[in-house]
């Protein structure tokens, strides 16, 4: 009992992830401001940010459903948190499996995306309001490209489950055998965390914050920190799907870092997607890709079997 | 079609020193021409306020003492001060300066706002007028 | 033939006296009866393009208003001077010639109060929702602070 | 049942506007079907207060109209009073005037770029194009002393000389600057996803651009040859004559290279000018009374056209300036390009042009004879204070 408190509440889930997630999103701006030749915040930034927020007043909007407007934030973090449990965090094996637990933290993790369109659709701004469509529609677009570009390495292991899958791509990095695969899932992720260029539903010069425009003190904290969690999640997921798994705590900083770099560069080389381009890149050629890589699966499998 | 067209700055910047500047850690040498804080020089001064006639923002106020001896403090009000300068090109007599070290002007309240230039036993007794009138009303 | 000479002839029938305060400048008295007939004829022959309108207060014992339309063609500037009363201040909306005369035009009239009758727009665009009506900071019995 | 419409208010706080302008949206989904703009939200009575004030006061008056073209501001008044007065200011008084107007022409695309850039969410471009502006804007500060309002121009002359050591900075200046535009460029032509923002959006043709009177760079993208510095010389520039740039396709791409292709000419045209610049005096004087008259001022400012009428009545103090700002004849045109457009495309559509708020907004006090309908600034201030203590 204590140990599954501890588990939920410390490591790996709770308070570790959320540190991990802080200290992922200050790495990460931190080589967005030096890719682009600036100094960036200081280590304490996203923490202060954190506890500023939490110590801000919280303004529910008139009209909103009060519980709703509360319970949200708490889902979506609660959510990214359980989905931890099922990821080998820090290059420790998962704490909980079972078969098909790759298609429950998938879910999992976008329930912070389903929690904040719906946050945004409560909250009657007109800018939250817009950016709620454009989240659930953006969340439509990469989703389904997203989910068959994680199947990808489950197909070669022949199991769904994250550390059966993991076991078989240690020794052999996937990213080689299945590159499109591989990009579309990190391509993915940047859309699910609503990185530029798929940053669209929170375009801050149309729609200033868009879903969580209304959102203040500790709601938006509990915000922020779920999507500082799924940071952490999408990468050790990646990192152990297509980068050889993660065996130990320095294979998984070295990995995810890695990824975060990627993510970064691909980050500061674009520019903002219109909604209606983010969807048609996606249906057009994420999903096609994504295919095309399953295809090429099949094929090799039923020639090798 | 090419993509990523800024790649090789992104690239690069990785391996240089940002350029962001660390004020006020570090500060940068200002030029000469920098017009910071405006000093008057009493000697030269003939009272004949040019200077405050053109400053678009009556920054400036000459308090005569002794107009034969030529005895005046300018008083100075750094917070209306717009640093244009006029005052410095209408002077003949070159009275007037602006200092390219001194702009850091930034205070916590007014008073350091309020300058007063002369000599010294002048300025003194200005100010000991005021003490006693109580206000900062001329003469 | 020069531009100026050229909007001379276009509008001799509708204006009552010529100036050249400058050089590359023509100043024509209108009528403003006949502003918009001016400004068709203009427009007709795609001379120049609207810079701006000025409005001018010539003071309460003079009694009148000035409006001046300003049009340029490279170098050459033609103004066209309409002169109202005070009391009655009013002109033509000149939209229906030049669209984009309507930023002008709404400047016009909340800073000097004429009436732009037929602006499409005339709608507060300077002044704040608050500012009382008839107080017109451009006229020069206007006293602010 | 009347149509229900969803408007999206832009301005005047929010994100997409560093500067109060009240735009009103009228969206369906994601589609613009109606817009109207209302200003006034930085006004600050310019116009009115230059009658309360000498003629050389206004001078500085004037040019806070902007904080980035403060100089054409104050060149465009300066070479109106000369006029006025039957004076003319030496010839290096003039190309410095020219230098400084062309050196805050750089400063003013690049601003440009960089906050158009950040508008379409290529935060790289902009924090880059920002990163190389502050080159010029060092070569400012070292010409004049200060990085904004460089208060160069006096009634009748210039205020400081350029020395040897400052063209060798300039120049030196210019060879990165001249590098990195030419990348820039590049840039805005050729990458892709750039182009998806950029390319066929608020179209303009030239006859529209004609009908709807915008000006400077917004109307030398769709087409239309208009320079005042070509079309009617003033300053120095019947001696350094740039190229009019000018693109046809009128969209947003074609107003990025123009503005692009613009900075290369004023860079050649300083080279030439600090290459051949004439001898002699920096000021003449001016007097302090200024003959009776109307003038009419035009220069090209970065933005575009700007018009001064000034009209004295031979006194100390002018008897009225009318300030004709770009912005103001560009702003008509994006509420009718609107139309039709994405929601997202607005932010971009209205960078376009290039807005200056704060030369727009000009032209008024707040201070009436009806007390009953204002907050004082006293009691407003009070009503702050209360209402936190009531908070607390």
């Amino acid at each position: 009992m204590l140990g599954q408190l501890f588990a939920l509440l410390i490591f790996p889930a709770g308070l570790f992830v959320l540190v991990n997630g802080l200290v992922y999103h200050w790495i990460s701006r931190k080589l967005v401001a030096r890719l682009q030749n600036r100094v960036g915040p200081r280590w304490f930034q996203p923490v202060a940010d954190i506890v500023k927020l939490l110590a801000n007043e919280e303004i529910i909007p008139a009209g909103v459903n009060a519980r709703l407007f509360a319970a949200l934030p708490v889902v979506a973090l609660a959510g990214a948190l359980t989905a931890m449990l099922y990821l080998p965090i820090a290059g420790l094996p998962p704490l909980h499996n079972f078969p098909g637990d790759l298609i429950v933290t998938v879910y999992l993790l976008s329930l912070l995306t389903l929690c904040t369109g719906l946050a945004g659709a409560i909250s009657k701004g007109r800018f939250s309001v817009i950016g709620a469509t454009r989240v659930l529609t953006q969340l439509f677009s990469y989703e389904a490209p997203f989910l068959l570009a994680l199947l990808g390495p489950a197909f070669v292991a022949g199991s769904w489950q994250i550390d059966e899958i993991m076991a078989h791509a240690s020794g052999q990095w996937l990213m080689l055998t299945q590159p499109i695969g591989f990009i579309v899932a990190l391509i993915g992720l940047m859309g699910k965390l609503e990185i530029t260029p798929f940053d669209a539903p929170e375009a801050e010069t149309e729609i200033v914050a868009g879903a969580l425009t209304e959102y203040s003190g500790r709601g938006l904290a509990l915000f922020l920190l779920g999507r500082e969690v799924e940071l952490v999640g999408g990468l050790t997921l990646i990192a152990a799907f297509y980068l050889g798994g993660l065996h130990n705590p320095l294979d998984y900083v070295v990995k995810t870092l890695l990824l975060l770099l990627g993510v970064a560069g691909i980050q500061t080389v674009m520019a903002r997607l219109r909604i209606d381009q983010t969807v048609g890149l996606w249906w057009r050629y994420g999903a096609l890709l994504a295919l095309v890589q399953w295809l090429a699966l099949l094929v090799s499998q039923g020639v090798f079997v | 079609m090419k993509i990523a067209m800024m790649l090789r700055d992104v690239l690069r910047s990785l391996f240089r020193k940002p350029v962001t500047e660390l004020y006020p850690a570090q500060r940068q040498p200002t030029p000469v021409q920098l017009r910071g804080k405006l000093h008057w020089n009493p000697e030269k001064c003939t009272g004949c306020c040019l200077c405050i006639k053109d400053c678009p923002c009556d920054a400036l106020e000459l308090i005569t003492i002794d107009k034969a001896n030529k005895r005046f403090v300018m008083r100075y009000d750094v917070g209306r001060c717009t640093f244009c300068a006029q005052c410095v090109q209408n002077c003949r007599f070159n009275c007037l300066g602006m200092s390219s070290e001194d702009w850091e002007l930034a205070a916590t309240d007014k008073a350091p706002f309020t300058i007063y230039y002369g000599r010294e036993e002048d300025v003194q007794s200005i100010l000991d007028c005021f003490a006693e009138t109580g206000d900062r009303a001329e003469e | 033939m020069n531009a100026l000479q050229q909007a001379q002839d276009m509008l001799t029938e509708w204006v009552e006296a010529w100036t050249e305060p400058e050089e590359n400048r023509l100043d024509a008295q209108v009528t403003p009866a006949n502003l918009l007939s001016a400004v068709k004829a203009l427009d007709d022959h795609a001379w120049g393009y609207l810079v701006a309108i000025t409005g001018l207060d010539a003071g309460v014992e003079a009694g009148t208003l000035e409006v001046l339309y300003h049009f340029c063609a490279g170098p050459a500037v033609l103004t066209l001077r309409v002169t109202i009363p005070r009391e009655q201040a009013a002109v033509p909306s000149i939209c229906t010639l030049i669209p984009y005369a309507g930023v002008f035009e709404r400047e016009l009239a909340e800073m000097f109060g004429i009436e732009v009758y037929g602006t499409p727009d005339p709608s507060r665009l300077f002044l704040p929702d608050d500012w009382p009506e008839g107080v017109y900071p451009l006229r020069k019995d206007t006293e602010l602070d | 049942m009347p149509e229900e419409r969803f408007s999206i208010p832009i301005g005047p706080q929010h994100p997409a506007l560093k500067e109060p302008g009240h735009f009103v949206f009228t969206v369906d989904g994601e589609v613009v079907t109606g817009a109207s703009v209302r200003l006034g939200y930085a006004h600050r009575g310019i116009e009115k207060a230059t009658e309360g004030r000498n003629w050389v006061q206004n001078l500085y008056l004037l040019e806070r109209i902007c904080g980035i073209c403060s100089h054409i501001h104050a060149t465009a008044y300066c070479l109106g009073v000369e006029k006025l007065a039957g004076v003319t200011a030496p010839p290096r008084a003039q190309a410095i005037r020219v230098l400084v107007a062309e050196l805050e022409r750089i400063h003013s695309h690049l601003l440009w770029l960089g906050v158009a850039a950040h508008q379409a969410g290529f935060d790289t471009l902009f924090m880059y194009s920002w990163r190389d502006r502050e080159t010029v804007m060092e070569m400012l500060e070292r010409l004049t002393g200060n990085r904004v309002n460089y208060s160069a121009n006096i009634l009748g002359g210039v205020k400081f000389d350029v020395t040897e050591p400052a063209m060798d900075a300039i120049r030196h200046g210019l060879r990165f600057l001249e590098e990195r535009t030419s990348h820039y460029v590049d840039v805005v032509r050729e990458d892709r996803l750039f182009l998806q923002r950029t390319e066929g959006v608020g179209v303009m043709t030239r006859a529209q651009a004609e009908r709807l009177g915008v000006t400077g760079p917004t109307a030398r993208a769709s087409g239309v040859p208009r320079d005042l510095r070509v079309d009617a010389p003033y300053a120095a520039y019947g001696d350094y004559t740039p190229r009019i740039v000018t693109e046809t396709a009128g969209d947003l791409k074609a107003r990025f290279i123009v503005r692009l292709n613009e900075l290369s000419e004023t860079y050649q045209l300083i080279r030439t000018l600090l290459d051949n610049l004439p001898e002699g005096e920096l000021k003449t004087r001016m007097p302090r009374r200024i003959a009776a008259g109307e003038t009419i001022s035009r220069v090209e400012a970065p933005r575009g056209e700007l018009f001064y009428f000034i009209k004295s009545e031979g006194g100390e103090q002018p008897a009225r300036i009318k300030v004709r700002t770009p912005t103001l004849s560009n702003m008509d045109s994006v509420v009718r390009l609107a139309i039709g457009h994405q929601l997202a495309d607005m932010p971009m559509l209205l960078a376009g042009i290039d807005p200056c708020f704060s030369c727009n907004d000009r032209l008024t006090t707040v201070q009436t004879g009806d007390e009953t309908r204002l907050w004082t600034w006293e009691a407003l201030r009070q009503y702050g204070i209360d209402y936190y203590r009531e908070k607390v």
